[in-house]
C-alpha cells in the first residue's frame, strides 16, 4: 500500500461489519463517496464468523457474502482493512480521523491470494477465526471468503525463516513494511464498531476457560459451520460426538456480580438456534436450554423458540451457578430446579456452550469526544426519535456500536444511520451525483 | 428497441458455463454435487461445470469473471440457493466481467432440491434442473435493461411516528414528499400514550417535534382525512388515486371530543388525541398522486381482548394496559394511593402476553380462526415502566406482575425490571395455558377481584392474590389494510403483518419494486426501533429518487418481424393497455401491418406470446423455446448414463 | 391455595431484611450453597416475597444450617444479598418464636 | 419412493412472485416432497399456449402443475384468460387419450407451503396411479 497522506471522502464508516457496510452501501446507493475502515484483516466482521442465523436459518456467509462483496466492487466505496482508528475529531465542517495502517507485511497490491506462502510456512498457531480449535500458519488469509482475499503476517509468530518470501511468485512478502499514519477527512461518519464477545477467562464460576468442554457461543459457532475445524460437531476434549449439550444463558449477562447488569439481547436466539441446528447434526443428542427468561421478541422469533420446544430441546429454567470438571471430559452443573421435587441439580452434560455477553467493541476513550453510556456501548442522545444520533454533529451510531443488537436490527439501524448521514451531507450542500 | 432483427435460433457459438455451488454442506449434504457437474458436462453447450463450497464469496465471482474474461464461456449457469438471494449478485458478477448481465440462468439447488430431497433422487433432480438451466442459457441473448424515469416523489401511507419519521428524513434529503393519514389526527398509537419506556420521554414531546417539523417543511404536503383508493404503475412511476373526505361514522368521536374540550387549535398537540393538522374537510375530495416510491407505515392497532378473557368486560375492574395509562393521566394526585375512577387502588395485577405467545392447541383461536403466535415485544417494558410509575407517585399501591418470561431485551429496559424489583413490585410466573385466573374475590378482603395462578417461582404452588385492578399488558396487531394490500398487490405473512423480502437482505423492501415497509406494519417495534425502521425505508426511497431514475429488468415482449404477420391476436390478447399496437411498418420496402410493443407499458406478463400462431412474440428472457429446451432436459437421460462413458 | 400478603416484606425490614424483593429467583445462591439442600436460601427469599409467614417458621430449621460462607452473596445476579437475608431472617424467628 | 412404483416426471409451472417463494418456503421449512418435480419459474403461465402442454405429455411429461397467483396475479386479467385457456386444453387432451387430471391448474401464494405439498403429493399418486402418459 502506497503512502496515503490524506484522504478525502464524503462519509466515513467505522467498522466493516454487517452494520458497516449496509450503512457504507447505502450512502454509496445516493452516490456518495464513503470510506470503510475496519480493524480486522477483512471486512464482513462477527456475522461472517456465524453458521447459520435466526429465524430463517440461512446461511450467514451467503447473506453476508454478497454485501461484502457489493461494497468492495461499488465505484464509490473504499474499503481500508487493518486500520486502527487512532482519533476522530472535528474540525469546523470537517471531520478528521487519524488512522493507523497496521503492517500485513504482505504488499496488498501485488498478493494474488494464491496461499503459496500459507503452504509453505513451517509454524502453526491456534486460529482464533475457528475458535482456537483449527490451526493456521504464521503467514495466512483470514479465512476463506475473506475481502480482500490477501495475506497477512502475524509478527508474534512468525520465526523470520523467508520461506514465503521466496515462494511468492509476485514478491508481495515485504517484512519491511511499517506502521504507517495517515490522516481521513470526512464531513460526516458512521459508527458501526459492533461487539466483542465476553471473555470466558473473567468468568471464575464458569471455570475461566479451564475446562476443555466448556466453549463459547461463537467457538459453537464454528463447530457449527461447514467450513469449521471439525466439519462436524466434536467436542475439544477428546474428540467424541457429544450426548449431551447444554447451554448456560446469561453467562455473564443481566449480573451485576460480573460487572455486566444488562441483556446481551442476543443470547437466548442463538443459543436455541444453534440447539436448533445440533438436532440437526446430532440426531440423539439431549439438547438443554437453562434460561432465565427467553427473550424471543423479534419478527418470527418467537414461533422459532416454540419450533425448538417441539423438536424437543430441553427449556430448564434458571441459572447455572457452578461449572466443574466431572468424568472424562463430561462436564458437571449446578442449577436450582424450581419445579416442587426439584430443588438443587448436579447434572453432567458432554458439552457446555456458554452464552456469554456483549461487550462493546471500540470505546472511544480519549480518541474522540464521544462519550459512553453506563453500559460503555456509545451513548446515543435521541434514543427514540433519532436512535443514530450521537452526541457529536454529523457522527451517527449503528448496530451493536450502541448496545447489543441481532442481525436484523442492525441493518435497520445501519439504514437509518445512513439517511441521517444523507441528510447531513445534503444539508451542507454535498451533492450526490445523478 | 424491438425492431431489430434478432436470431431465435440457438447460437452455435454459445459456451455454457455451468458452476455448483455446495453452500457450505446446505446443498452438498443432500447432492453429489460432483455428480452433477458431470452431468452438466455432457449437456450440449456447456464447456465447463466447476463446482465451489461458496460461490456467492468474492473468490468463486472472481472465478466466473475470470472464466468471462478469457473467452471460455460466454453464458453462465449459477447452482446454488433460490435466485430470489443471489440472482442479482452474479448478474452484477457478469456484468463486472464486461459481459452482458441477462446471459444468466440460475438454477435452485437448495430451496427446491437439498433442502427437500435426500439421496440419489435428489442429486438426480438437481441435474436434471442444471440441465434445463443450460439449455436455456444457450438460447439467452443479450438484453438492455430499460431506464425510466422517476417521479421524484415519494408518497408517505400513515401519520404515525414512523410515517411522520420517514417522510421527515426525505424531506430533509431534498425530496418532495406527500404523506396520507386516513384519520384526521397525526401521530398515531404513540399518541395514546404518555411517557415512553424506557427513558420517560414524552408522547407528546416526540410527537410534537416531529408534527412540527413535517407541517412547516416546505417539501412534505399533508393530507389527512384521506384514504388510497386506487393504484397503479411501477417503482419511479406510481399512481395513487387519493379520495379525501369526513371520517364516515363515528370512530373518531371520542377524539374529536377531546380536542375540543382541549380548547387546543389546528396543529397542536392534545394527548390522547394527536394533531390535527388541518380542519376535516366537508364534502369529498378525489386527487392523484404521482410518485416515485412509496413507504408503508400503516402501522398496528392495541390487542382487544376477547369479552371474558382474564375477565375483561365481565368486570369493571380489568382494564388492557393503553386504557390504564389513558386512566392514570387523569388519576387524582392526592395521597400515597392511586384512585381511578373515584376507585381507591390498593392492589393491582399486571398480567402479560395478553394476545401475544399464543400456542396452537394450547390458546382459543380468535372469531378470524388467528392466533397471535409472535411476541409483541415492546408490552414487557411498558408493563415495568407503568409499574414503576404507580410504585413512584402513589408508593401505597402494591403492584403484582404475572409473566412468562419478561423480555426487557434492549438498552435501558432490564434497568427498569431491576428497579421494578427493587420499588417492591412482586413477580409471579406462569406456564402457557396455565393462565392466572381472574374471578370476583371471594375472601373477606375489601378487594373485589382475586388473581389465582400456579406460580413456577414458588414452586409451582397456587397462590391468590386479592386486588382491586387487572391491566391486561395487550400486544400490537396490525392494522386493517386489506384494501390496500390488495391494491397494492403486496404480500402478508402468517403473522398477518407485513412481509419483507428477506429480514436481513432486503428488510425494509416488498415483493413490489419501490414500495417501502416503515415501522409496525411490518412486525412489533418500539418508537425507537420504528424510527430506524422509518429511517432505513427512507435511504432506500431516497436511492430510488435521487438519481431521477431507475433501471428496470428487459423482460418484456418483444417481436419478431421476420415472424409476425399482423394477425393482431397478440393485441387483443395483451392485458396491458397501451402496451401493444397494430402499426404501419416498411418490412422489405413494403408497408404492413404489424405487431409494435411499449416497452415501458409492457408488463412481462406473456399473454400474447401464448396466442401467436406463428410464435412470433416472445417475452425476452423467457420465451417459449427456452421452456421447451428445459422441459426436453428435463425428460431427457442422455446426460446421466454415465455407465455408457465408463 | 395460599393468599399473598404484600406486606409482609415491609415487616421484616425491621429485622434486617429489606433487600428480599430485589431477587428475581434466578436459583444462582440455591445451587452454589455447599448445604445442596432442595431450594434453600431461595424458598425462604421467595416466602419473604410472597409474605408466607408460615412457611418461613415451618422451614426455620434450615436458616440454622447456613455456614456464613458467603456464596451466595458474592454470586447474587441482583446483588440481593441472600446472605444478609438469612441472618435478618434468623433474628425474625427468633423474635417470633412462641410469641404470637 | 419405492423403486419398483411408476414416478413419472411431474413438470410444475410456478409463478415468480407467489408459487416459486411459496416453494421456497417449503424448502426454508425443510418439508419434503416427492423428488420426481421440476419447477420452472414463470412470469405468469398465461404465456404458455395449448400446444406446449401437450408437446409436453407427447415428450413423457407425466403430469403437470400450474401454480398460479390466482385471482391475486400481478397481471391483471391474466388468471381468466389462463383458466379459459386450460378449459381449452383439457378436451384436447381428452383426444389424445389423456387423462385430464394429469394437468391441473391451482393457485399457490408465497406462504402457502401445505397447500404446495399437497398439491404435489396428489399429483405424485394420481401419476403413480396412472402411469405414463398416454397409456391410461
Amino acid at each position: 500500500m502506497g503512502v496515503q497522506q490524506n484522504l478525502k471522502f464524503d462519509a466515513l464508516v467505522l467498522g466493516g461489519g454487517i452494520a458497516g457496510l449496509e450503512a457504507a452501501l447505502n450512502l454509496a446507493e445516493q452516490d456518495f463517496s464513503v470510506a470503510v475502515v475496519e480493524k480486522d484483516a477483512s471486512i464482513g466482521g462477527k456475522m461472517i464468523r456465524l453458521s447459520k442465523v435466526f429465524p430463517t436459518l440461512d446461511c450467514s456467509s451467503c447473506i453476508t457474502t454478497p454485501k461484502m462483496a457489493a461494497a468492495a466492487h461499488h465505484p464509490k466505496v473504499t474499503l481500508l482493512t487493518y486500520c486502527e482508528l487512532q482519533s476522530l475529531e472535528r474540525r469546523g465542517d470537517e471531520l478528521v480521523a487519524l488512522i493507523t495502517q497496521k503492517p500485513r507485511y504482505v504488499d496488498l497490491e501485488k498478493c494474488i491470494g494464491c496461499r503459496q506462502c500459507e503452504y509453505q510456512c513451517p509454524v502453526l498457531v491456534p486460529d482464533a477465526e475457528q475458535g482456537g480449535l483449527a490451526a493456521r500458519k504464521a503467514i495466512y488469509i483470514p479465512f476463506s471468503n475473506a475481502i480482500p482475499q490477501k495475506a497477512l503476517i502475524d509478527p508474534e509468530n512468525c520465526i523470520l525463516c523467508g520461506r514465503c518470501e521466496k515462494v511468492c511468485p509476485t514478491q508481495a512478502v515485504d517484512f519491511f513494511q511499517k506502521v504507517e499514519d495517515f490522516t481521513l477527512t470526512a464531513a460526516t461518519a458512521v459508527i458501526a464498531t459492533g461487539f466483542e464477545m465476553m471473555p470466558l477467562e473473567d468468568k471464575v464460576q464458569y471455570g475461566q476457560g479451564q475446562i476443555p468442554d466448556v466453549i463459547t457461543a461463537l467457538q459453537m459457532e464454528r463447530l457449527l459451520a461447514p467450513h469449521g475445524p471439525y466439519n462436524r460437531v466434536l467436542r475439544p476434549y477428546d474428540g467424541k460426538e457429544p450426548d449431551s449439550v447444554a447451554f448456560i444463558q446469561c453467562a455473564g449477562s443481566r449480573d451485576q456480580s460480573m460487572g455486566v447488569p444488562y441483556c446481551s439481547r442476543v443470547c437466548c436466539m442463538y443459543a436455541i438456534k444453534q440447539a436448533m441446528l445440533l438436532s440437526g447434526s446430532l440426531p440423539l443428542a439431549d439438547l438443554t436450554v437453562y434460561y432465565l427468561d427467553i427473550r424471543a421478541f423479534g419478527k418470527g422469533y418467537e414461533q422459532f423458540f416454540q419450533n425448538a420446544q417441539a423438536m424437543g430441546v430441553n427449556f430448564v429454567k434458571g441459572k447455572v451457578a457452578y461449572v466443574e470438571p466431572g468424568e472424562g471430559g463430561a462436564v458437571r452443573l449446578r442449577y436450582e430446579s424450581q419445579e416442587a421435587e426439584g430443588g438443587v441439580q448436579v447434572v453432567e452434560h458432554d458439552l457446555v456452550v456458554l452464552s456469554l455477553g456483549l461487550l462493546p467493541g471500540w470505546t472511544p476513550g480519549a480518541s474522540c469526544a464521544l462519550s459512553t453510556g453506563a453500559d460503555n456501548f456509545i451513548k446515543t442522545v435521541k434514543p427514540k426519535l433519532a436512535p443514530a444520533l450521537t452526541e457529536l454533529s454529523g457522527v451517527f451510531v449503528a448496530g451493536a456500536a450502541s448496545g447489543p443488537k441481532d442481525i436484523v436490527d442492525s441493518i435497520v439501524e445501519a439504514g437509518a444511520a445512513a439517511m441521517e448521514a444523507c441528510r447531513y451531507l445534503a444539508a451542507r450542500g454535498f451533492k450526490a451525483a445523478g | 428497441m424491438a425492431k431489430k432483427k434478432k436470431k431465435t435460433e440457438p447460437a452455435p457459438e454459445a459456451k455454457v458455463g455451468v458452476y455448483v455451488c455446495h453452500c457450505g454442506g446446505n446443498i452438498s449434504d443432500a447432492v453429489e454435487v460432483d455428480q452433477v457437474c458431470q452431468h452438466a458436462r455432457r449437456v450440449p453447450g456447456v464447456v465447463v461445470a466447476r463446482d465451489n463450497m461458496f460461490l456467492c464469496s468474492d473468490p468463486c465471482q472472481e472465478m466466473i469473471i475470470e472464466d468471462l474474461k478469457s473467452g471460455l464461456v460466454d453464458r453462465v449457469v449459477v447452482a446454488s440457493c433460490s435466485p430470489s438471494l443471489h440472482e442479482a449478485t452474479f448478474r452484477r458478477a457478469l456484468a463486472r466481467a464486461g459481459a452482458n448481465p441477462y446471459v444468466y440462468e440460475h438454477a435452485n439447488l437448495r430451496e427446491q432440491v437439498s433442502w427437500v430431497h435426500h439421496g440419489a433422487a435428489a442429486t438426480e433432480k438437481a441435474s436434471r434442473l442444471v440441465a434445463a438451466a443450460a439449455a436455456k442459457a444457450r438460447l439467452l441473448r443479450p438484453l438492455e435493461s430499460i431506464r425510466v424515469e422517476v417521479q421524484r416523489q415519494a408518497v408517505v401511507i400513515g401519520g404515525g411516528v414512523a410515517g411522520l419519521k420517514a417522510a421527515l428524513e426525505l424531506g430533509e434529503r431534498g425530496l418532495a414528499v406527500v404523506l396520507v393519514e386516513k384519520s384526521p389526527f397525526l401521530g398515531g398509537q404513540v399518541a395514546q400514550l404518555q411517557r415512553l419506556a424506557p427513558f420517560g420521554e414524552t408522547a407528546a414531546e416526540v410527537i410534537s417535534e416531529l408534527t412540527g417539523a413535517v407541517l412547516k417543511h416546505p417539501a412534505i404536503t399533508v393530507h389527512t382525512c384521506a384514504e388510497v383508493e386506487d393504484f397503479a404503475g411501477y417503482i419511479g412511476n406510481f399512481k395513487i388515486k387519493v379520495v379525501r373526505q369526513s371520517p364516515a361514522g363515528a370512530v373518531y368521536a371520542d377524539r374529536l371530543a377531546r380536542l375540543s374540550r382541549s380548547g387546543r387549535g389546528l396543529g397542536e398537540y392534545v394527548p390522547f388525541v394527536g394533531v390535527m393538522p388541518a380542519a376535516i374537510p366537508e364534502g369529498r375530495e378525489e386527487f392523484d398522486l404521482e410518485a416515485g416510491a412509496i413507504v408503508l407505515a400503516t402501522g398496528f392497532r392495541p390487542y382487544q381482548p376477547r369479552a371474558g378473557e382474564y375477565g375483561y368486560r365481565d368486570f369493571p375492574e380489568v382494564v388492557t394496559l393503553p386504557e390504564l395509562i389513558r386512566q392514570l393521566a387523569a388519576a387524582e394526585g392526592a395521597g400515597d394511593t392511586l384512585v381511578l375512577n373515584g376507585r381507591l387502588i390498593r392492589q393491582a395485577a399486571l398480567i402479560h402476553c395478553v394476545g401475544s405467545r399464543q400456542i396452537p392447541g394450547v390458546h382459543a383461536e380468535n372469531e378470524g380462526g388467528y392466533l397471535n403466535e409472535y411476541c409483541s415485544r415492546t408490552c414487557c417494558s411498558a408493563t415495568l415502566y407503568a409499574a414503576n410509575q404507580i410504585r413512584e407517585q402513589y408508593p401505597k399501591t402494591r403492584i403484582f406482575d404475572f409473566y412468562r418470561d419478561i423480555r426487557t431485551y434492549g438498552r435501558g429496559q432490564e434497568e427498569l425490571y431491576t428497579e421494578a424489583a427493587r420499588n417492591g413490585t412482586l413477580f409471579f410466573r406462569f406456564e402457557a395455558g396455565e393462565e392466572p385466573q381472574v374471578s370476583r374475590n371471594p375472601h373477606r378482603t375489601s378487594n373485589p377481584l382475586l388473581v389465582k395462578v400456579r406460580d413456577v417461582l414458588t414452586f409451582g404452588e397456587e397462590l391468590e392474590v386479592p386486588v382491586d385492578l387487572v391491566v391486561l399488558a395487550v400486544g400490537q396487531e396490525p392494522n386493517d389494510i386489506a384494501h390496500l394490500v390488495e391494491n397494492l398487490k403486496i404480500p402478508v405473512g402468517a403473522d398477518r403483518f407485513l412481509q419483507e423480502v428477506h429480514p436481513k437482505l432486503r428488510p425494509v423492501e416488498v415483493s413490489v419494486a419501490g414500495i417501502l415497509l416503515a415501522g409496525t406494519c411490518q412486525a412489533p417495534f418500539d418508537v425507537g426501533e420504528t424510527c430506524a425502521a422509518a429511517g432505513a425505508a427512507a435511504v432506500k426511497a431516497a436511492a430510488i429518487l435521487t438519481r431521477g431514475y431507475v433501471e428496470l429488468d428487459p423482460f418484456v415482449a418483444e417481436v419478431d418481424l421476420s415472424r409476425c404477420v399482423g394477425t393482431g391476436a397478440c393485441v387483443e390478447a395483451c392485458l396491458a393497455e397501451g402496451a401493444l399496437a397494430l402499426v404501419n411498418l416498411e418490412v422489405e420496402g413494403q408497408m404492413v401491418r404489424r405487431a409494435q410493443v411499449n416497452p415501458a407499458l409492457c408488463l412481462g406478463c406473456g399473454a400474447c406470446v401464448a396466442v401467436c400462431p406463428e410464435n412470433a412474440i416472445n417475452v425476452q428472457g423467457w420465451t417459449l423455446k427456452q421452456y421447451e429446451a428445459m422441459v426436453d432436459m428435463i425428460v431427457s437421460d442422455e446426460y446421466l448414463e454415465e455407465r455408457a462413458e465408463g | 391455595m395460599a393468599l399473598v400478603n404484600p406486606n409482609f416484606a415491609a415487616e421484616l425490614e425491621a429485622f434486617g431484611v429489606d433487600t428480599a424483593l430485589e431477587c428475581f429467583n434466578c436459583g444462582t445462591c440455591a445451587a452454589i450453597c455447599p448445604l445442596l439442600y432442595e431450594h434453600f436460601p431461595r424458598k425462604l427469599i421467595r416466602y419473604v416475597q410472597v409474605g408466607a409467614e408460615k412457611k418461613i417458621m415451618e422451614n426455620a430449621q434450615d436458616l440454622w444450617r447456613c455456614l456464613h460462607c458467603g456464596l451466595c452473596t458474592r454470586t447474587c445476579p441482583r446483588q440481593a444479598n441472600p446472605g444478609e437475608l438469612i441472618l435478618g431472617l434468623r433474628r425474625y424467628v427468633v423474635a417470633r418464636w412462641r410469641r404470637p | 419412493m419405492e423403486a419398483e412404483k411408476y414416478a413419472g416426471k411431474i413438470l410444475i409451472l410456478a409463478t415468480e412472485t407467489c408459487a416459486y417463494p411459496g416453494a421456497d418456503a417449503v424448502g426454508q421449512g425443510h418439508q419434503s416432497y416427492p423428488a420426481n418435480t421440476y419447477l420452472l419459474r414463470v412470469k405468469d403461465p398465461v404465456l404458455f399456449p395449448e400446444k406446449f402442454y401437450l408437446d409436453c405429455f407427447a415428450k413423457g411429461v407425466a403430469g403437470i402443475i400450474i401454480m398460479s397467483c390466482g385471482v391475486e396475479s400481478p397481471y391483471p386479467g391474466s388468471y381468466e384468460a389462463l383458466a379459459r385457456r386450460i378449459d381449452r386444453v383439457y378436451p384436447l387432451m381428452k383426444a389424445k387419450g389423456l387423462d385430464i387430471r394429469r394437468l391441473r391448474l391451482t393457485a399457490i401464494c408465497t406462504v402457502c407451503t401445505r397447500a404446495f405439498v399437497n398439491e404435489v403429493r396428489q399429483m405424485h399418486d394420481l401419476v403413480s396411479e396412472l402411469g405414463p402418459p398416454g397409456r391410461e
